[in-house]
Parts: C-alpha cells; structure tokens; sequence
C-alpha cells in the first residue's frame, strides 16, 4: 500500500465523492468530515513514511498512460511538495470542518472533496501533463464553489478567475509542448517526465522563451501583479470555504510550479530573468499592501495582503539560493495557514453580520474577545512577527534575496511596514473603539465548531513559528538539490555565479551534443 | 546553573500564559499574585546567575534549533553574561515592582487578567532580547516586545487615541526593524553566522564600509526601539498606555533596547568611531531636544516620557563615544528611578482619577506624602543630585563628553542637565505644592494602596544607592566590555567640572520651584507665553507629528486609495476586463455579416472564392516577376 | 478563324461567371437553381472541350457524371422548393431568413 | 478506334467496393421491406441500419488486416483507394454513423423517424461518404460527395418544421455553388494534367517544376472554396449555423462528425502534395484560413443565445483549429487529425444528444429557439445527472483536461509546435481560452442560476432508454479518453504513416 500511497491519497477523496451522492443531506457534513480526516491522516502517514534525509522524489509511481507520447502517470514527492500536500488535506479538513453553509450542503462536500483529488493530484505529479491535468482541473470545482454559493457578483468572478487562469494555463500549456518536443529532439523520444527534462540542458534563448511561456501560466495564477485583479473578485465573492481553499491552497500552485519546473528547467533564463521578476514582485508587495490598506471590505484586506504576500515568495523563489528558496517554499506553507485562517476569520464574522464592511464593526474585541484574540494571532502572523509561521518564510526570503541584491531586499523589506500598516489599521478599524453598532451588542463569541477549524491553524501558526526544523529539514534537503542542479545546469557565467555551488553533481545531457 | 536560566527566561512567559488562560473572565486577584509570584522567581534566579556571573563564569545554552537551512543556522541560544546579567537584574527588579504594583493599579479594570497576560509576556519578550546569544534571538525579543507594547499601549482599546497611539509605536518601530533586519543580512553574508560570538570575532576581517553599514543599519533599529530622532514621536503617544506599562516598557526596559544593542555589538562599533560619532550626536541632539518639548508641556507622563527620550539620549552619547559601560551604567539607574517616577504619576492619576495635567493638581502632598516623597527623590535622581543614582551615571557622560574632546555634546548635555532639573522639578512643584486647584474640579484625591508604595520601596532604595555599586558594576561589565577609563585631567577641572554642575542643576530646581511652587491658577492658553512662537513651538513638539501626519499619513492614505481606485480598478483590471469586452463587442458587432438572408450567404461564397482567385492571380503574378 | 481549346475555356469562364453573377443577384429561388446549373454546364463545355484536346476520355467521364448529379441536383431543389412554395407560398429568398445572428 | 476492353474481374478487385455496398444494400433492403410491409415502427429500421453498418465496419477492419499485411489496395480501375486513411476514416464514419442512428428512438415521435425512407436515405449517405473518401479520383469524389449530400439535404428536409426546409435549401443551393466550384476546380486540375487522379496531377505537375503555377493556385482557390464550404471555414461557413438549427440536434450533432472527416481526408489528398511541394501560396492560405476560422467562428459563438447554435459556430471551430493540421502536413498532426476528431466525435454526440434528449415539440414560452440557455437555467438542482452529463461535454469541448477532446487539443498543438509553427500554436491555445467563455456559460447557467419556473418538464422530455445509452457511451467515451489515447495513437500513426501522410 506504501507503494500507491500517493495515488491513494489522490483518488481516495474523488471516489469518496462519488459514493458521497448515495449519503442523505443530513449526514454529508459527518461524512465529508470522515473522508477529509482520512485523507487528512493518510497524508501523515506520507510524512511519517517520508525520509528527510533522501533529497530526491520518494513514493515514486509510474504507469504508462500515453507511452506513444510520452506521457506517463508519474507521482512522487520531495520535501517540496510533501507539506503542500499536507496543507492540502489539512485545509480541506478544516474547511469542511468549520462549515458554515447550510444551502446543498452535500454538492458542495462532493465538489470540495474533488477539489482535493486535484490539489493532491497537482503537487504530487511529476509528469507535466498530468501536473496539467490536475492544474487545470482544479479550476471547475472551483469555479463552481464561487459560482454557485459566492456573493451578488459570483458569475462575473468565477468566470473571470475560469477564463484567466485558463488561458494562462494553455500558453504553459503551449511551453510544455515545446519542452517536450526539445527533449525529443535531443533523445529521440517524447517524454513529459519532470525529471528527464531536469537532464536537459537547453540553449539560453530558448530557455528564454519557455520560460516566458511557462511564467504567463504561473503568475496569473500565484497572482502576480499585474495580473492579479481576478483574486480580489474572486475572494470577495466567493463563499469563506472557497476563499480558504484558494489562499490556502491554489495559489501555491503557482509559486509550487515556478520552483518545480522555472527553476530548474530553466536556470539561464531565471537568472536573466531574476530582476525583473523580483521588481514585479516588489512592486506586488507594495503596491497591493497600498491597495489593501484602501479597501473598506475586511475581506479584501485579506484577499489583496494574500498578493502582498505572494510577492514576498516570489523573491524568495528568485533568490536562487537555498536559504531563499527554502524560505519560499516554507512560505507557502505559512501563507496558506494563516490566510486560510484569516478567511476563515473573516467568514465567522460575516455569518454573524452579513456584511463585511469594517465601517459596519468596530469595537468588536469587547463584544468577541475570543474571536479578537485569534484574529490578533493571525493577524500578527500574517504581519509576521518571530515565532510565527511567517516570519521563517518571510526573514529566509528576504534574507535569501539579499545575497542577490540590497537595494531590491531594502525596498521589499518595506513589506513588514506596509503589511503592519493595513493589518493594523484594518484590526483597528474592526475590533477596537466603542461598539457604535447597535447590531454589534449582542454578537455571540466563537462557537464549537468554529473553535474546531481555528484552534487547530493557531497551533500550527505558533509551533511552526517556534520549530520550523521538523518541516525546514526537509524542505531544506529538497532545495538543495535543486539548486545544485541549477547550478550545474547554468551555462551563462552569471548564472554560474548566482546560482550557489553545493556538492554533489547530477546526470546531465547537454542538448548540444544530444543532436 | 542552566536551570536557572530557564527559570529566569520562562517564568515570565509561564506566568503570561497563566494569566491568558483567564484572560477572558472577570477580574481575578490570584492572576496578579502568581504572575507577580513568578516575575520574583525570575529576579531571584537572576540575582543568582548573577552572584556565579560575578564569580567569572558565564552561562551559554543551547535550547533547541530554530532555523537551519543552506548555511544558515540560527538556534534558541542563550548566554548570560556580564552584560545580560546586569539587563536581566534590571528588568526582572523593575518588572517585579511594577507588577505588584499593578495589582492595586488595575484594581478595578475589567482587563485585569489580560493586563497581567500583556506584562508578563512582555517581560519574556525583553529576556529573549538580552539573553539571546545571536541576532535573530535578539530580534525575536526586539519584535515581541514591540508587540506586547502594542498590545499595552492600546489595553484600553475603546479609546480612539489610546489604540492610534498603540499602532503608532508599532509601525514606527516595523520601519526601525527593517533597518535592523538588514543589519542582521548583511551581518549573515559577510561572516556567514548570527552568533554573538562569531559575528564578532569575524567583524575585525570585513571591509571597513561593510561593517560600516552593519553599524548604520542597526543602528537605525536601535533608533526605532529607543524612540531616537526622527523616530521619536511614537513614545510620547504612548503615554495613552496604564502608567505601570509606561514605567516598565516606555522608561525602564523597552526603550532602552536600543542602547542595549549598541553596548552588545560594541566590537561593531569600536570599528566605526564615526558612526560612533555620529550616534553621540545624534543622541546629544535628542537629549536637548526632548528637554525643550518637556519644558512646556501640560501633561504629567508626556513630561515624563520626554525626560525618558532626553535620558536615552545620554545613553548613546556614551554609547557612540565608546563608553559602554557608562551607558549601560545610566540605562540601569535610570531605569530605578524613571520608573520610579512614573508609577508615582501613577499613584497621582489615580488619585486625581485619571487627570494629566498639573495645573489642575497642586498641594497634593497633603494628601499623598508617600507619593510626595518617592517622586521628590526619583526627581532628585534624575536631576542628578549628590548622591543619588543619576549623579554617578549622569554625571559620568558629561565627564565623557568632557575627556573625549567632544566639547559642543558636552555643553549640550551639560544645558540638558540643567532643563531636567527645572522641568522635572517643576513637575514636582506643581502637582505637589501650590494651591489645590484640584478642587475646582471636584476631585477628591488619595493616597494610593500602601502595597503599592511598598511595591515602589525597592525602587525608591536603588534609586538612591544605585550609584553605589559603581565600582563593583565597573569590574564586572568591563571584563566583557571595552575598559575605558575617563579622567578628567586635573583634578581641579574635575571639582570644578562636578560642583559647577551640581550648582547649576540646583539651580534650575530652585528655579522651577520659585515660579511654580505658589502657582495657583488653571492657564487657559490665553497669556502671553503661551501665545509665544516658542511656546507653541515646543507644546506641539516642533510640529513634528503634524508634519508625519501631512507628510506621510494623509499623502499614503490618498496614494493607497488611487492606487485602489484608479489605478487597479481602472487601469490593470479595466485593460483585462476591456480585452474581453473588445472580443466580444466584435462578436455582436459582426455577427451581422449573418443576416440568414440566403443571397448574403451566397455573396459571401462568392466574395471568398474571388478573393481566393485574385489573391492567386496575384500571387502568380509577383511569384514571375520574381522568378524572370 | 480557328476554334481553340482556348475559346472554349474561355466561353466556358464566362458562362461560369454569368452563373456566378445569376447566384448573387437572383432573388428568385428558382432562378438561383437555373443559375447553378449554369455553372455546372459551364465547366461540362470545358470538360468536354478539353478531353477531345488531349484526347483523354475522363474529362468526358466527367461531364457525364456532372450531368447526371446536376439533375439529381435539380430534382431535390425543386421538391424542396415546392415543399417551401406550399408552405410560404413564396420562393423569394429574402423571405427566407427566420434563422440568423 | 477504341480497343475493345478487357478487364479480368481479379484485377477489379470488386472487393474494395464491399464496405459502400454493405452500406447500399442495406438501404436498398430497407426500402424493399417497406414496399412488403408498410407502417413497420421505426426500431425495427434502427435496427437494420446498425446491423448492415455493422457488417459495413466489419468490412473494413478486414480491409485494414489487409492494409497492414499488403499496404494500400487498389481496386476498380484503380479508382477505389483503399489506403489508411481511407479505412480510418470510414471507420470513423461508420463509428459516428452507428452511434447517431439509435438517436432515431426518441420518445416523443417525430416525424422524419415515420418513413422507412429516412434510414435508407442516411445509409447512402453513409455509402456516399465512404465513396468520397476511399478513392482519389476527383470523379468519384464528386460523385461520393454529391449522393451524400443530396441525401443529407432529404434528411434535413424531412424533419419537416418550417425552420429546416428554410436549412435544407439554403445548404442546398450553396452546396449547388460549392459543387460548382468543385467542377471548375477539377477541371482546371484536367487542364494542366490531364489526368482526374490525384496522386498522379500531383506526379504532373512535379515533373513540369509547376510551371503552370498559375493555374495550380486559381484551381486550389476553387477547391479551397468547395472545401472550405464542406468544412465550413470562414466565409465559406455561413450556412452551418442556419442548418444546424433548422435540422434536429440528432442529425446537427451528425453533421458536425461525420461529413466533416470525409471533407478533411479528401481535404489532405487533395492539398497536402502541394503544401509539402512548397506552394507557399497555399500555406499562407490556409494559415490565415486556420487562424479565421478558429477565431472568427469562436467570437461570434460567444454571442449566441441558443445552444445548438453556440454548439454549430463551436464546430466550425474545431474544424478550423483541424484544418491546421492539413497545414501543418506532417505525420504527427495527420494523426492529429484523426486522433481529434474520434474524441471530438464522442464529446459532440454527447452534447448533441443531449439537446437532443431535452427537445420538446414545440418552441418554449417566449423563446424563439428550441435551445435557447435559460432552458438549462438551474438544471443541476432540476436535473442533477443530465447538468452534471452535460457539463461534462462542455468541459471536453473547451478543452479541460482530463476529458476526451483535451488529448486531442494537447496533441494537435503539440504537433504545430513539433512542426515550427509556434505562434499558430499559441492562436490554437488563446482561441481555447476564447471558447472557454461560451462552454462556460452553459455551464454556469446550468450550476449557477435559479432554474426558470416551469421548465422542469421539458428536461428529458425526450428521453428513452437508447439515448440515454448513446449519452453514457458518450460519457465514458469523453472520460475515460485518456485511456483510448494511446491505442487510438498508436493505431492512427500506424495507418497514416503507411499511407504516406
């Protein structure tokens, strides 16, 4: 069984969906919580089995799906991946745990326990079609939570998030093609194994363009600016699971894919390309704080902070560099469990008040002290205070771009004072003052099942925060070989001298003399 | 010894956490107790890592580790040494008075509970600072007690001020922290560690200009956390906070964070006197600076907090001129009796139920001669009178100032002295002496619990022998801290130097008492002085956070709201939402081209066909010209 | 003056674009039939013209397979045409337009 | 002066006629068993029509044994064809056919279903497509062409609302024009070569260098038009949404199969020598009538506000976005081709029938189409399993993987990248984005809107056991696809590669 357990962990939930049509209304939501703890404990069981010290694909699969092409159903995960997965079926717990909805409860358990297959599914694929497959799956679940139970403008921002991620994802789509087709040209066979283009060394401008190609697919959907105004509308409609969902989860798959395939497919073309995508991501962690510190919609805030954020991965991704990229990735992590929680935060509130207006609140810390006081931890986290989860993330991204550039990490480093700024003012604006509302009197404070999904993201935010080692070291073994990858794979002596040297050297078959 | 350590370090968090689990019930007295309780435990397994420090030894644990990736490793390390261990003593005395005392403060708060949370989280925060045995530790405290200040400043959150004042000092210190956090980047890829130790036996091998911008960039967090010009103006908004938390974060331990780091990266410093320089200047220039804005004020804890800024101010001069262990010196006795001062402003608010201004006091020491006594004498302190603890610390700057050649800092330092003593004592004067104006108000004062004030003795006792144990606190810090000796030459010029001070000083209290000391009127703002350029100058503090506020608060609200409003719904989304529009108005507007008329359709067949036939024709002709 | 396959392919253009003029501007359903058979005849004369200059039969073969679909043609158009005069009463094509966009 | 012929019957080779005869006699049978017995019920010729496509189908697999031990066969004068492609496509059309002939059982009763003749009529049809793609004489073309056609006009007809005699004669009288194109094109083809086959023009006219290349190009610009009419590229288009509304959605869906991949195989045969010759001509004609078509025919889908409509400008756009691959010329986009259009196949009998399965007798309250999207408005809370079905096909055609037409999208891009032809690559995948928008809308009326009050009952109004069998096979088809890929691939390649394409 240790031998499937990735595909298990990938179809457990679908087929659960499935058999979920047979069970009555009333029971769904114990149900969807029993699949989603299974699926939950399964992915521990990963970890557990997981061996931090091996830096390579581990559980491996692979069955033939269309060997005339290429295409194989190839699974495994890496210390990259592995706590993203775990986020995954950790989060959809959670969401199905604290749900509120009470309209067709039972479409919307089905639709998110698919919605996990492909989560799972797109981190633990190692072929770039099934990666495809799963990626662009993701999109129809989701496309149906915001559709069908969002806000007034829900089919207006489903179709936008549908349509821009979509086409996106067929220009990647397009460079992956053409990846393939470059690897059949130095090998004579078709493969969209990850790893066999790994050993494929390409010409820079080539690199160049697939890069280009690749990016286009992967911004729009981490979101980076400026192609990010889907989010919003899509946060802001969308019902609090799915907004936890694609914080927490699809938006790292964005900045997951630009680790999995850019970096190392590509180490010429992410060294040439490194400044002008860290000033892209400069200017989101800026400028969307700046945005988010405007807006009047507590969900907002949190919606534009989560691209704020994003921003802060991105450079830690382009820092090329272990301390940078480990960080990165360590971000994800953070960002998906304190903006899952913010959201989920955010939901408590609008259950009770229907509204998400923060000029609507104000004072609530006397009417819900309990609710202000997680809300605080979160908050605190998502500005990124030591010892919580952020701030790992955060201080390793930065500190990893400093090697590349002081001047780009001073002026992103004004994250931790913008993020302070809206974070501040937003909490402020919600939670202290006098209660003016007369409909804030008599708010009722956090409830069981409330305290259910929460208490759980603030131990995780706090412990995470304090000893990050269990999931660094892993990351951390993961990353560096990547980045040795990279640098062996870098042709152009800049990237050479970006891109670190560590030990050890992996296989390589320049495209040049393949011909 | 490592028992005590952790005892030291964690009760404080032990006793947070203690008090969290109550935070949301009503008022409970044993919360106070046991997180007083375990505040005393901390002090005493300081003062004994303090006895085995002055044996020679010191302490170093490794907890566990923090973060490891690449080359970077950063562990919960913790090291007592001399300089820690004299933080920890000063921190864990000053914040076991003020929690006790807070128990009669807070008495009838309804966040009593979740006060005591606050403050004893804050003094974890403040150990992890000066225990911690690397960069990153240090700024786990840096940053946690950054935020338990906002947590404290704005613990009456329904007030608009108090919890505009709490993000106030939250954000500014985030700026400060950038510059720090730089600091620590630099610090990691030039010597590839953030151990105390290895970064500073590394440093001596870096660029000059590399350890030159270590030093400015923490320099600037320092800056931050100490409330340094132009950062300062968060501290006095502060004051919005409970008095305790003023006297143990925003005069005893916090504000000091700053020197602290200066005195711990000393081998930092030692390689950029100009830097050093430029830091004693900056801190002279606070020092005045701060006086002049406290000598007009109307509100008693703003005068205070103002006499703490111009203190801190002293303490980087003596900082920046390489005296850190007279910095260090000044940081520990004007902790006593700063804080001192303000939990008897406290007692004083109490009693005239939350009144700030002291015009509208006078001739309380009626009333309360206990508080009368404890801030006569901690004003004494902070005058620097013989022999209390602010003569040997203050005094010892001046001298600093003096032998280093740097006459302009002394003048100023020595001018400063002379404004402290006026305003402190005119502070004094006219809460304590005078006419009860008070009773215009209907206010009927009293004495506060006599816990408090005995809460307060210790204080009271070390502010007046602190200067005392000089020479054993010498011999201690400098065999970890650069042994600078200061004589002034002469021994004449030194008497001079010294009573011509003290002569000065008590003049400026015999002054401030003079004027003040009969007063007997509420000012209404409409007599000449106070209609002065200066006056109004310095009572809205050089206009400074009128200037932020124009500046940098109203200017980045409205950019925000651009950059929201019109730039990212009408430009990047409107572009994204126009090329969808764009297609499909191309759709509606061409869909006629089917118009179901069946000669239409024809037409159309037969326009491809001749398009497709002249296009050939076309095509033939240029493929001959071509070709011939 | 000799006839050349040249006149016939260029009679056989023009009756070509005499169909092709009659399938654009007729109005009338029946007309329109008229105009496309026309067309096929035109390329019957060039079909049959060119298969007796290349001495060739399957141009020929051609023309007869034209002729043959062409009246297959015609009796389809006219069923259909007379089913839509019964139930339009009408066969102009401009009538002819319930579908469109 | 003729020689008095003599052919052995061996060398006709009679046998390669079997497939289309199959087809014939079955009609042929089917108007006889009428003329015995009258007012037969209409399952009864369903079930005829399969069983002779069946044997049909059998027929050709035999022929491709034969095709892959021997390669090509020739047969009857050596006008019959017999290569890969011939045989992959006729399967292909006799796969579609078999698979839209039970759609005949509806429900409700509907008129065209009434007479015997319809059955025998869609056989010829079938027999006519199978002509027109198994030979590569242009005479044979035209004939195959022109019987199927004649015979799809009937069937259009025969549906009998006003709204498909208006279809039936404007696809009529264009189809006149188009013929007419097709002969004048042929015969300049004569002209310059002499010849009506062909593989042999394209030997003519490579040992004369092109010389003629003027007549070559005006000659292709009358084949492109006749085809372009058939394959319904832009402007040569115009009719396919007229008649796809006026026909039922039983025979649309079939129209948008079935004589398309005969029109692309004759299509290849025709154009294909010549693109790979290196008439730029051509290349840059059918670039800009790939890029047209695709483009143009998705943007005007965006506005319908009928389904079937959507689904007929949905089609002119896959076919142009398979037109690319006869550009395109190489192997792997010809497999391409046929690789696509099998899935395409089966996502669109799905979609059609369901159309098909929600048709009432007449039109809605206030719409002026059968099929207009608020019918579907709400339907997963009416109709879960038939939104849920019709989601599905709606996934496929936009491309979404892992559903049917996505492999087949994946793999004609990836041959246009394979090919050099990258920016066309990039217009295929933006115009898959442009098209997501109206598959969308569908769908989101469908899952995110309150259902309109009264429609209930016409969902499924329409439904009987065998469509529903027609919509599952359609479903497994399109999801399980990933599975069919790669056997399909192998199969294709095989057969196309040894035809030389």
């Amino acid at each position: 069984m240790i031998d499937h357990i990735l595909t298990l962990l990938i179809f457990f939930p679908a087929l659960a969906a499935m058999l979920g049509f047979v069970v009555t209304k009333d029971s769904m939501r114990a149900y969807g919580i029993a699949v989603a703890f299974i699926e939950f404990v399964l992915s521990l069981w990963l970890w557990y089995a997981y061996d931090p010290m091996i830096s390579g694909m581990q559980f491996m699969e692979s069955m033939p799906l269309i060997p005339a092409f290429g295409i194989n159903y190839l699974l495994g995960v890496d210390g990259i991946s592995l706590f993203i997965i775990i986020l995954s079926t950790f989060f959809t717990l959670i969401g199905i745990a604290s749900l509120t909805e009470t309209r067709r409860l039972k479409d919307l358990i089905i639709t998110l326990l698919f919605l996990e297959m492909t989560m799972v599914g797109v981190f633990a694929a190692l072929d770039a079609i099934v990666f495809y497959v799963f990626w662009e799956l993701s999109l129809v679940p989701m496309l149906y939570i915001i559709g069908a139970w969002g806000g007034p403008l829900r089919i207006y921002a489903s179709i936008k998030f549908f349509l821009y991620t979509f086409t996106g994802s067929l220009v990647m789509l397009v460079g992956m093609l053409f990846m393939a087709y470059f690897y059949y040209q130095a090998t004579g066979q078709w493969s969209f194994s990850i790893l066999e283009w790994y050993r494929l060394i390409l010409p820079e401008n080539f690199q160049l363009w697939l890069f280009a190609a690749f990016f286009l697919g992967f911004a729009i959907k981490v979101p980076m600016f400026p192609f990010h105004t889907w989010l919003p509308y899509a946060h802001g409609q969308a019902p609090t699971i799915g907004s936890v969902i694609l914080a927490a989860i699809l938006l790292k798959m964005g900045t997951y894919a630009f680790v999995r395939f850019s970096l190392p497919l590509f180490p010429d073309a992410s060294v040439f390309f490194m400044f002008p995508i860290a000033i892209i991501a400069i200017i989101m962690i800026i400028y969307t704080a700046m945005v988010a510190y405007a807006q009047e919609d507590i969900k907002q805030v949190v919606a534009y902070s989560s691209v704020s954020h994003m921003g802060v991965i991105i450079l830690g991704t382009f820092a090329l560099n272990v301390e940078g990229v480990s960080g990165s990735v360590f971000l994800m992590l953070a960002h998906g469990v304190v903006s899952g929680a913010l959201f989920l935060l955010v939901g408590v509130i609008y259950d009770r008040r229907h509204t998400k207006m923060m000029s609507e609140f104000g004072g609530l810390a006397s009417v819900m002290p309990r609710y202000a006081t997680i809300f605080g931890i979160m908050m605190m986290a998502s500005v990124g205070l030591p010892l919580t989860i952020n701030f790992v993330g955060e201080f390793l991204c930065l500190l990893g771009f400093y090697k590349q550039s002081h001047m780009l990490t001073l002026t992103a480093g004004v994250a931790i004072i913008v993020g302070a700024i809206y974070m501040l003012s937003a909490y402020k604006k919600m939670f202290f003052g006098a209660v003016t509302n007369e409909k804030n009197k008599n708010l009722k404070d956090l409830n069981r099942t409330e305290y259910l999904g929460l208490i759980p993201l603030v131990i995780v935010a706090i412990w995470l925060g304090v000893y990050p080692k269990p999931v660094l070291e892993p990351i951390n073994n993961s990353v560096e070989s990547v980045i040795q990858l990279m640098h062996d794979k870098a042709q152009s002596p800049e990237a050479k001298a970006r891109i670190p040297d560590l030990s050890g050297k992996n296989e390589i078959i320049p495209m040049q003399e393949a011909h | 010894m490592e028992l005590y350590l952790y005892i030291a370090l964690f009760a404080p968090l032990v006793g947070s956490l203690y008090a969290s689990l109550f935070g949301g019930s009503p008022k409970s007295q044993h919360v106070g107790i046991v997180a007083s309780g375990l505040l005393f435990t901390s002090f005493v397994s300081s003062a004994l890592l303090l006895s085995y420090v002055m044996g020679g030894h010191t302490v170093h644990v490794e907890l566990m580790t923090w973060m490891e990736t690449g080359d970077l490793y950063i562990p919960f390390g913790f090291v007592v040494d001399q300089v820690s261990v004299v933080m920890m003593m000063v921190v864990t005395i000053v914040s076991t008075v003020v929690h006790i005392y807070s128990i009669g403060y807070m008495d009838h708060d309804k966040g009593f509970n979740r006060f005591f949370s606050w403050l004893s989280a804050f003094v974890f925060s403040m150990m992890v600072l000066v225990m911690s045995d690397n960069f990153a530790g240090l700024f786990i405290g840096w940053e946690g007690v950054g935020l338990c200040s906002w947590g404290l400043i704005g613990f009456w959150y329904q007030k608009e001020s108090a919890t505009w004042a709490a993000n106030e000092a939250f954000i500014m210190n985030r700026i400060a922290d950038l510059g720090m956090l730089i600091g620590i980047f630099l610090i990691y890829w030039n010597t590839g560690s953030l151990q105390y130790d290895v970064v500073f036996s590394e440093i001596g091998n870096l660029p000059l200009v590399v350890t030159t911008w270590i030093g400015i960039f923490l320099f600037i967090g320092a800056m931050g956390k100490s409330a340094q010009f132009p950062l300062h103006t968060w501290l006095a908004d502060a004051m919005e906070g409970p008095t305790p938390v003023s006297a143990l974060i925003h005069a005893a331990t916090m504000v000091t964070a700053g020197v602290y780091l200066v005195v711990r990266a000393n081998p930092i410093y030692d390689l950029i006197p100009n830097v050093g320089i430029f830091i004693a200047s900056l801190g002279a220039f606070v020092a005045l600076f701060a006086a002049s804005m406290a000598l007009v004020n109307r509100d008693m804890k703003r005068i205070i907090a103002y006499s703490t800024l111009s203190q801190l101010g002293y303490m980087f001069v003596a900082a920046g001129l390489g005296a850190y262990w007279v910095a260090l010196f000044h940081l520990m006795a004007h902790a006593f009796f700063k804080a001192l001062l303000f939990l008897g402003a406290g007692n004083v608010m109490h009693a005239m139920h939350d009144e700030l201004d002291p015009f509208k006091m006078g001739g309380l020491r009626k009333v309360m001669k206990g508080t009368f006594i404890m801030m006569t004498l901690a004003s004494v302190a902070l005058a620097g009178i013989y022999p209390f603890a602010g003569f040997f610390s203050k005094d010892l700057i001046l001298e600093v100032g003096f032998v280093e050649h740097h006459y302009v800092i002394y003048t100023v330092l020595l001018l400063t002295a002379g404004l402290t003593a006026f305003y402190s004592f005119r502070l004094v004067a006219l809460i304590f002496h005078g006419e009860e104006r008070y009773k215009l108000f209907g206010i009927h004062p009293h004495e506060a619990y006599k816990f408090m004030l005995v809460a307060m003795s210790p204080l009271l006792l070390l502010a007046i022998i602190a200067g005392s144990f000089k020479m054993t606190y010498y011999q201690l810090v400098t065999s970890l801290l650069p042994d600078t000796q200061y004589h002034v030459h002469g021994e004449m010029t030194y008497w001079i130097m010294t009573i011509g001070t003290q002569l000065f000083v008590i003049a400026a209290i015999v002054f401030a008492y003079k004027k003040y000391s009969n007063w007997n009127s509420v000012p209404d703002g409409s007599s000449k002085l106070e209609n002065s350029f200066g006056y109004k100058l310095l009572s809205n503090q050089y206009y400074i956070p009128k200037f932020y506020e124009e500046v940098f608060s109203k200017p980045y609200l409205e950019l925000s709201r651009i950059a929201w409003k019109q730039f990212d719904l009408k430009i990047v989304d409107a572009t994204v939402d126009s090329i969808a529009n764009a297609i499909y108005k191309t759709g509606e507007n061409t869909r006629d081209i089917q118009n179901g008329n069946l000669s239409t359709m024809l037409r159309w067949m037969v326009i491809g066909l001749v398009v497709l036939v002249s296009l050939a024709l076309a095509f033939t002709v240029g493929y001959n010209a071509v070709g011939a | 003056m000799e006839i050349t396959l040249t006149h016939y392919l260029v009679l056989s253009t023009i009756l070509f674009a005499i169909g092709l003029i009659g399938v654009m501007r007729r109005k009338n359903l029946l007309m329109l039939f008229f105009a496309t058979e026309i067309l096929l005849n035109a390329t019957n004369i060039a079909f049959a013209a060119i298969s007796y200059y290349i001495g060739d039969l399957s141009g020929q073969m051609f023309a007869f397979f034209i002729i043959a679909i062409a009246a297959s043609e015609v009796a389809i158009g006219l069923g259909l045409l007379i089913v839509w005069y019964k139930r339009t009463g009408k066969i102009d094509l401009d009538q002819m337009n319930s579908m469109r966009g | 002066m003729l020689e008095p012929i003599n052919v052995s019957l061996a060398s006709l080779n009679l046998a390669t006629l079997a497939p289309m005869l199959i087809a014939i006699v079955g009609a042929l049978a089917i108007l006889v068993i009428d003329m015995v017995k009258g007012g037969l019920h209409k399952s009864l010729y369903v079930m005829i029509s399969l069983l002779f496509l069946l044997l049909d189908l059998g027929a050709l697999v035999d022929f491709a044994g034969v095709f892959l031990k021997n390669g090509t066969v020739l047969g009857f004068f050596d006008v019959m064809l017999m290569d890969g492609i011939a045989i992959l496509s006729q399967i292909i059309i006799v796969v579609g056919s078999m698979l839209f002939i039970p759609l005949a059982l509806t429900s409700k009763r509907f008129h065209e279903y009434n007479y015997p003749e319809y059955f025998a009529l869609f056989l010829f049809m079938i027999a006519g497509f199978q002509f027109m793609v198994a030979t590569d004489n242009l005479i044979l073309i035209f004939v195959g062409l022109e019987t199927a056609s004649l015979a799809l006009y009937t069937l259009i007809a025969l549906h009998n609302r006003s709204k498909s005699f208006e279809a039936a004669v404007k696809y009529f009288t264009m189809g006149a024009l188009a013929a007419g194109f097709y002969a004048f094109g042929s015969m300049i083809l004569y002209a310059i070569s002499g010849s009506v086959e062909i593989n042999q023009i394209a030997t003519v006219l490579a040992e004369d260098h092109y010389s003629n290349i003027g007549y070559v190009l005006v000659s292709m610009a009358f084949m492109i038009a006749a085809f372009g009419f058939k394959l319904s590229m832009v402007p040569f288009h115009t009719w396919t949404p007229d008649v796809y509304e006026g026909s039922s959605a039983a025979l649309a869906g079939y129209m948008s199969i079935v004589p398309k991949i005969a029109a692309f195989v004759v299509a290849m045969r025709l154009f294909e020598f010549l693109v790979h010759s290196g008439v730029v001509w051509l290349q840059v004609i059918l670039y800009i009538g790939v890029v047209v078509t695709m483009t143009a025919s998705n943007i005007w889908a965006l506005v319908q506000t009928d389904v079937k409509r959507m689904l007929a400008y949905s089609s002119i756009s896959h076919a142009g976005f398979v037109m690319a691959a006869i550009l395109i010329g190489t192997t792997q986009a010809n497999t391409g081709l046929f690789l696509y259009w099998a899935l395409f196949s089966f996502t669109n009998l799905g979609a059609f029938t369901m159309l098909w399965v929600n048709r009432q007798k007449n039109l809605l309250p206030g719409q002026s189409s059968d099929h207009p999207y608020e019918k579907f408005s709400g339907m997963i809370k009416t109709m879960p399993m038939g939104a849920v079905m019709m989601a599905l096909f709606m996934l496929s055609l936009a491309g979404i993987p892992p559903f049917g037409l996505f492999w087949g999208k994946m793999y004609m891009i990836g041959s246009a990248v394979s090919a050099g032809y990258t920016v066309l690559a990039l217009i295929m995948a933006l115009n898959s984005a442009i098209a997501g928008y109206y598959y969308l809308k569908l769908i989101v009326f469908m899952f995110m809107k309150e259902p309109m009050v009264g429609y209930e009952k016409f969902y499924f109004m329409n439904a009987s056991l065998s469509l529903k069998t027609i919509i599952g096979i359609a479903a497994v088809g399109t999801i399980f696809a990933v599975f069919a890929v790669n056997p399909l691939l192998e199969v294709i390649t095989l057969f196309v590669y040894n035809s030389g394409y």
